[in-house]
């Protein structure tokens, strides 16, 4: 027998290393985080207009929580989408200057959001422990606190990372997956301000 | 009801046959009754599909069966796949359409077992507690309502409405031989309606966990005729009467100087704690701690002076009374029928 | 991969040796100790030789996080509510606050339980058991912090009134003068 | 023409340079940077299997203590600890993580043709955040902190006020640290088969495990964050004393049971869907044919897959819910038996036209099919409601899911076990033995949970510590202890087994039971680089239906650990992915994450504190070290060249 038989061979190697958007894999798995959260943002909610069928009146001898500072964390949250879509625009190209300053807005709309949601936890008009109402509203902001401030450090970690030389190849994806994220924020910002500020006064 | 549900069948009847009222398979009431007819409908169409299917896989098996050892080619079978996936496909539908059969028929009995309410039903309320059941006959007259515990008095053939309700965790009312159960939750109360035919005393027991005591937290359903009924109630509505003889009046002495005063009440004495069962008419009561002893003297006096070995973990404390006001306390208990 | 399970099992042991009293389910107290102790010792001091301070058996309820919601329950289920509210006091003195008009050792407030004192408290002699009287003291000792954190009760399924017990911060006891301290 | 060998002399020196690039450090540090799918695989096997042991042994307790009325060998408190931690551990820390994440993590890369699991370092972390998650349970055990509100801890008994001290919030910290294990496999997982298939699997050419294993992943991602939902709700309550759960002030204990059980249903098709992926896959092997009605079995999957989450409430038929609701859910529970049943008639198709060899794989297969049935017939009572107002919570519903579970996982665990042992240690299991422990089990298992039904229909309800002599269990209750003593001999029959077939057993080969799917185109036991060549796939079975000369997949880098990205639908070559190594980052994380976690048991500072500690360990685990200088810009993509 011949010591190497000839077999037909797919060859991959002019194939890429790094690829943008949906065919990365970290978008995917991105994508699934999303779901989870997702599906955990969807609970509350659920849990939130379980306990309203529960009780007659609703917020149950609570005032509504103050709009005005819901309104500005909504505004804060939708205008901190230019940053990450610039980030996400000049990640691919690889310009190292233009990704940090879109990583720098970024984490800086960041910091004013968390500042703001400080604020919107003082007017909430109920502590968490008075009753079931203010339990899901707490429950629900606080959720998402926890994804505004994990999404806080991870842009300043890619921010860090752009500073040094590893900033090629898979690093680029990652900071256009991280503008991704930052839209799920955004969209359970609007949701969970929609569910606390509206319900109790609109429907 | 359908003869053939008495078949007596060959592993299931030896059980079944099982004495004791405490069993879904001797019903003593219509929801019962209902309930069983729909178990044997279904049990013999599970066992006809289980009979079916297994000799399936036992022909399968032994039609193809090679004892080879060694590692056979692969093979196809068009022809065979092709018979094969009309067979599959029947199968399929079958199965489908007994799925269905077995919907309708559960709902039907569930409308039967709701089934409709009656006019002026006799009403129950009864609240769970941590190892023990309150049962209260509401009245629109506060001095009419019956408060008692564990023993459930109902008029034979009358519908009984039973509210539920419990004080502290989640409980579930069960006599299997009267109706399903039906959870205690707390914050809610809902209600649900039984009947008995037969008279006689049908055991219940708590069929959601609840704690250190869940498996001692009986009860039992004593149905009587209308005239015993009635003249039950009002005996349950008499206030102790107060004793006379010297060794009562010690016993009376007892209970009201002792522990027994913080949670029970004997209406007609100055013990009015509503914490523990009403001991008014206790020794009309055929078992004590939630159906766990028999309403004897001797097991009334272990149960007073230690009730943690028996139950441990319920709420009585243990009682370490001398010998002669033990004594007197259970004389003067016993009289309170 | 034997010395990894070996390491694993010692930690194990060592955990297990600290089985902590926190989860202690003391469901029967040993009924001898309930008859003795009916006038506890309240001060360890005495005239004369033989000092006969027998420490109070305290020790076993404030550290069981079964006992002192055992005690809470009966707080609630012997009426204690009624004068003295869920602490906050009433007809009765606050029990939450530092100032304690007879003293906040637990064989003092157990001895108020089983005694009684003037304006009102009524004494619970032979109606409370003396263990229960113990639950009851190291509750009421929780409800101004003086328990560990792990041990003092959680909120009840009842109306919030107040935070509860294990959230209450240590307010060291003050004020124990044997008269009631004027409101400052 | 007999099954061709892919039989390939390895250029010079390719075995070793991979062995070199895939090398996973050794020693008992090593031990800790591994993070190869194999070695993650096999801890989580052997770990569930031992806790499964340990879960057995208080089964075994309880038994004992009902083995006749009155018996007072074991009090109610530690009885209510034994049967909580006996459930949880059977479910939470044996029957997900062995079914799912032990048989998924070790098989599925190698069913893909690819050299590791996406994210290793996600996946070694999940294993971490298990073992520790297991050890609180256990721990609290031996503590007397053991959980003792059951296995599903309804409120208000394991909230605040009725279960004092941290009980209950051990077993809620222990859901936890399962479930984010569950979650970061099922991502792992899902990213593997969607992306990392050999070039010509096509999703119509998918084995049919890699499909069950998708679905599982994709419940896993919807149900797992239900259970997170509303134990962390109960942490609260004990906690930071939040009312979600107090009838009093607006909260509903009602609540507590529809998220759990929004859960709890898809956790139990969680871990029957890999059950039915193992039989799908032994039944082909050993009746030498293709699958019968490969597309019908998928969709049944799938669809079991969707109607897992919309029958939830019929574990709640007795709390007295309206009665329109009842029904639809009645009718959403037996529509569910519609896609096991399809798959049960495929099998039999299967059977009926192959050649059958009753080799040992296949003899569990049988027992699945004889019990999952009796389960899964028995399900079908359940799901009407009047029955179920009657048999609910009593021992009729604890024979149904121990048929169901026992018969629906165990026995497809062991014929999995069986068949997949000679690939994991190159040995094979002794066949007298592993028949021994069959029939042991076999009739140990229906001695005990048969007479159950019996007990249920006379109305033993569930977790009683003891009952009365008036209620004439006692008999039933001895038979079912008796039935224990076989089951024991039969599992110590099989640990004895598998140990000495580990030592002298007869060696494997690659393919010993001449199997049509890609990891028994590998050696055994399989080397970390699992393909000396990446393999292409050309059709459902790709060892049966590789050409003589099956093309292979060249030009993926050896000295770095790289891996093939296909696309998801026909799986074509898309780009080269590069895997991040062994790093010990994965596990100090999980020690950080535990910390928090347990610490936030004691004081809800703790999450805020021991948050600290886990970013730094993520920045260590994610930081970019960078060891392949790849191109600074990323060319255009070029397509796969065929060259000869």
């Amino acid at each position: 027998m011949d010591p190497i038989r000839e077999r037909p061979v797919l060859d991959v190697s002019g194939l890429p290393t790094v690829m943008f958007g949906k065919a990365n894999t970290t978008w995917l798995a991105n994508l699934l985080y999303m779901m989870i959260e997702g599906t955990m943002f969807a609970l509350v909610v659920a849990s939130y207009f379980y306990l309203r069928t529960r009780s007659s009146s609703w917020p149950p001898g609570n005032l509504p929580p103050t709009l005005g500072w819901g309104i500005t964390s909504g505004a804060i949250f939708l205008i901190s989408l230019v940053p990450a879509r610039y980030a996400q625009r000049v990640a691919p190209s690889g310009d190292r200057s233009k990704i940090r300053w879109g990583l720098l807005a970024l984490a800086g709309v960041a910091v004013i959001a968390m500042v703001v949601r400080g604020f919107e936890l003082a007017n909430l008009n109920c502590r968490w422990n008075e009753n079931a109402y203010a339990s899901t509203v707490w429950a629900l902001l606080g959720l998402h606190t926890g994804h505004l401030i994990t999404e806080f450090i991870e842009t300043v970690v890619i921010l860090c990372v752009s500073f040094t030389d590893k900033m090629e190849g898979t690093r680029l994806a990652d900071v256009a997956i991280n503008s991704d994220y930052w839209y799920f924020v955004v969209v359970t910002a609007i949701l969970s301000d929609f569910v606390i500020y509206g319900t109790t006064r609109f429907l | 009801m359908i003869g053939f549900s008495r078949v007596p069948l060959l592993a299931a009847g030896v059980f079944a046959s099982y004495p004791g009222d405490h069993s879904i398979l001797h019903p003593a009431g219509p929801q019962a009754s209902n309930i069983e007819w729909l178990y044997w409908v279904i049990f013999w169409i599970v066992f006809v599909v289980y009979v079916v299917v297994v000799l399936g896989f036992m022909r399968a098996g032994a039609r193809t069966y090679t004892s080879a050892d060694e590692m056979l080619p692969i093979m196809k079978d068009e022809a065979g796949d092709r018979r094969a996936s009309w067979a599959v496909g029947s199968a399929i539908t079958i199965t489908v359409l007994t799925l269905f059969a077995v919907l309708v028929m559960s709902e039907i009995t569930g409308k039967k077992v709701e089934g409709e309410t009656s006019k002026n039903p006799v009403t129950i309320q009864v609240i769970g507690h941590q190892w023990w059941w309150e049962v209260i006959y509401p009245d629109p007259q506060a001095d009419q309502t019956v408060t008692t515990a564990n023993e459930i008095h109902v008029p034979v053939g009358k519908r009984v409405v039973i509210l539920t309700n419990s004080a502290d965790v989640i409980h579930s009312f069960w006599a299997p031989s009267i109706n399903g159960k039906r959870d205690l939750l707390p914050g809610y109360s809902s209600a649900f309606w039984l009947q008995i035919d037969q008279p006689g005393v049908y055991h219940g027991q708590c069929a959601e966990f609840c704690g250190l005591q869940h498996a001692h937290m009986g009860f039992s359903i004593v149905a009587e005729r209308e005239d015993a009924f009635s003249q039950w109630k009002a005996q349950q509505l008499k206030p102790a009467q107060d004793p006379t003889e010297l060794v009562t009046v010690h016993g009376r002495d007892v209970f009201l100087s002792h522990a027994c005063v913080m949670c029970h009440t004997i209406r007609g004495t100055d013990a009015g704690s509503r914490l523990g069962p009403d001991l008014t008419h206790i020794a009309s009561r055929q078992m004590i701690a939630a159906e766990t002893l028999p309403n004897t003297p001797g097991a009334l006096a272990g149960w007073i002076v230690d009730p943690q070995r028996i139950k441990p973990g319920n709420r009585m404390s243990p009682n370490p009374l001398q010998p002669d006001d033990l004594q007197a306390l259970i004389t003067y208990l016993q009289t309170l029928k | 991969m034997r010395n990894r399970v070996s390491i694993a099992m010692t930690i194990l042991l060592l955990l297990s040796i600290t089985s902590c009293k926190r989860e202690e389910r003391q469901l029967r107290p040993d009924p001898n100790a309930s008859q003795t102790l009916n006038t506890v010792q309240v001060s360890g001091l005495n005239p004369g030789a033989n000092s006969i301070s027998s420490p109070p058996p305290a020790g076993q309820y404030e550290e069981s996080a079964y006992a002192v919601s055992q005690g809470k329950t009966l707080y609630n289920q012997y009426n204690c509510v009624g004068c003295h509210a869920n602490g906050g006091g009433g007809i009765g003195p606050p029990l939450m606050d530092n100032n304690w008009i007879y003293g906040s050792e637990p064989g003092n407030v157990f001895a108020t339980i089983m005694q009684g004192r003037p304006n009102g408290m009524p004494s619970f002699r032979n109606r409370i058991p003396e263990y229960q009287a113990w639950e009851i003291a190291a509750y009421v000792r929780s409800m101004s912090g003086l328990l560990p954190k792990d041990v003092a009760p959680s909120r009840s399924d009842q109306l919030y009134v107040k935070p509860a017990e294990q959230s209450m911060p240590y307010q060291a006891p003050a004020g124990v003068t044997g008269e009631p301290e004027e409101k400052k | 023409m007999a099954i061709s060998e892919p039989v390939v002399v390895p250029q010079s020196g390719a075995a070793d340079r991979l062995a070199r690039t895939w090398a996973q450090p050794r020693g008992f540090w090593g031990w800790f940077q591994n993070v190869h799918h194999t070695a993650i695989g096999v801890r989580f096997m052997v770990t569930s299997f031992i806790f499964f042991l340990l879960g057995g042994v208080l089964a075994a307790m309880m038994r004992w203590q009902l083995v006749r009325p009155e018996h007072n060998a074991i009090g109610p408190d530690l009885y209510n600890q034994l049967f909580t931690v006996h459930g949880s551990t059977m479910i939470f820390l044996f029957a997900v993580p062995m079914m799912f994440q032990g048989f998924g993590v070790y098989v599925v890369p190698h069913m893909c043709g690819t050299r590791n699991i996406a994210f290793p370092r996600l996946n070694a972390f999940s294993y971490y955040i298990y073992v520790v998650g297991a050890l609180l349970l256990w721990v609290g055990l031996f503590l007397k902190t053991g959980a003792d509100a059951g296995w599903f801890a309804y409120v208000p008994l394991s909230g605040p006020e009725f279960t004092p001290g941290k009980r209950s919030d051990f077993w809620a910290q222990m859901i936890t640290f399962t479930e984010v294990s569950a979650l970061g496999v099922a991502i792992c997982i899902t990213t593997t088969i969607l992306r990392y298939r050999a070039p010509g699997m096509t999703l119509n050419r998918m084995p049919i495990l890699l499909w069950e294993k998708l679905v599982t992943s994709i419940m896993v991602i919807f149900a797992m964050p239900s259970v997170m939902v509303v134990s962390s709700m109960l942490l609260m309550d004990r906690t930071i004393n939040t009312q979600f759960f107090n009838p009093s002030v607006g909260g509903d204990v009602l609540l507590y049971q529809h998220l759990f059980w929004f859960f709890g249903h898809p956790e139990v098709y969680i871990i029957f869907l890999p059950a039915t992926a193992i039989v799908s896959t032994v039944v082909a092997v050993f009746a030498r044919r293709h699958i019968f009605g490969y597309v019908p079995i998928v969709t049944s999957v799938v669809a079991t897959g969707f109607l897992g989450f919309s029958v939830w409430v019929h574990h709640m038929f007795a709390t007295g819910l309206p009665q329109m609701s009842a029904s639809f859910f009645t009718a959403a529970s037996l529509m569910i038996v519609i896609p096991t049943a399809v798959q049960f008639y495929c099998w039999m198709a299967t059977i009926w036209h192959g050649r059958l060899q009753l080799k040992l794989p296949m003899l569990w297969i049988f027992g699945f099919f004889f019990v999952f049935l009796i389960g899964g017939l028995s399900g079908v009572m359940l799901a009407s409601v009047p029955l179920d107002w009657q048999v609910h919570d009593t021992f009729f519903v604890v024979a149904h899911f121990h048929y169901v579970l026992i018969g629906g996982a165990l026995f497809p665990m062991f014929g999995g076990m069986y068949f997949w042992i000679p690939k994991i240690t190159g040995r094979m299991m002794n066949d007298r033995l592993g028949k021994i422990h069959f029939w042991l089990f076999f009739v140990g298992f229906n001695l005990t949970f048969f007479t159950m039904h019996f007990l249920g229909l006379h109305g033993m309800p569930r977790r009683v510590y003891t009952y009365t002599p008036e209620m004439r269990w006692g008999a039933l209750n001895l038979l079912a202890t008796i039935g224990v003593v076989f089951m024991t001999a039969g599992i110590l029959v099989f640990i004895a087994n598998f140990f000495q077939s580990k030592a002298t057993g007869r060696f494997a080969g690659p393919n010993p039971w001449g199997a049509g799917s890609l990891e028994w185109a590998t050696p055994s036991p399989p080397p970390h680089y699992n393909f000396l060549e990446l393999p292409t796939v050309n059709g459902r079975e790709a060892l049966w239906e590789a050409e003589p000369n099956q093309p292979i997949v060249g030009g993926v880098r050896e000295d770095i650990p790289e891996v093939l990205v296909t696309n998801t639908l026909d799986s074509e070559p898309e780009y080269r992915d590069e895997l991040p190594g062994p790093s010990i980052w994965p596990f100090l994380t999980a020690i950080a994450v535990s910390i928090a976690f347990i610490w936030s048991i004691f004081s809800p500072w703790g999450i805020a504190y021991g948050a600290i500690p886990v970013v730094i360990t993520l920045i260590g685990w994610l930081w970019p070290r960078g060891h392949s200088p790849s191109p600074r810009v990323p060319e255009p993509a070029l397509e796969a060249r065929w060259i000869r």
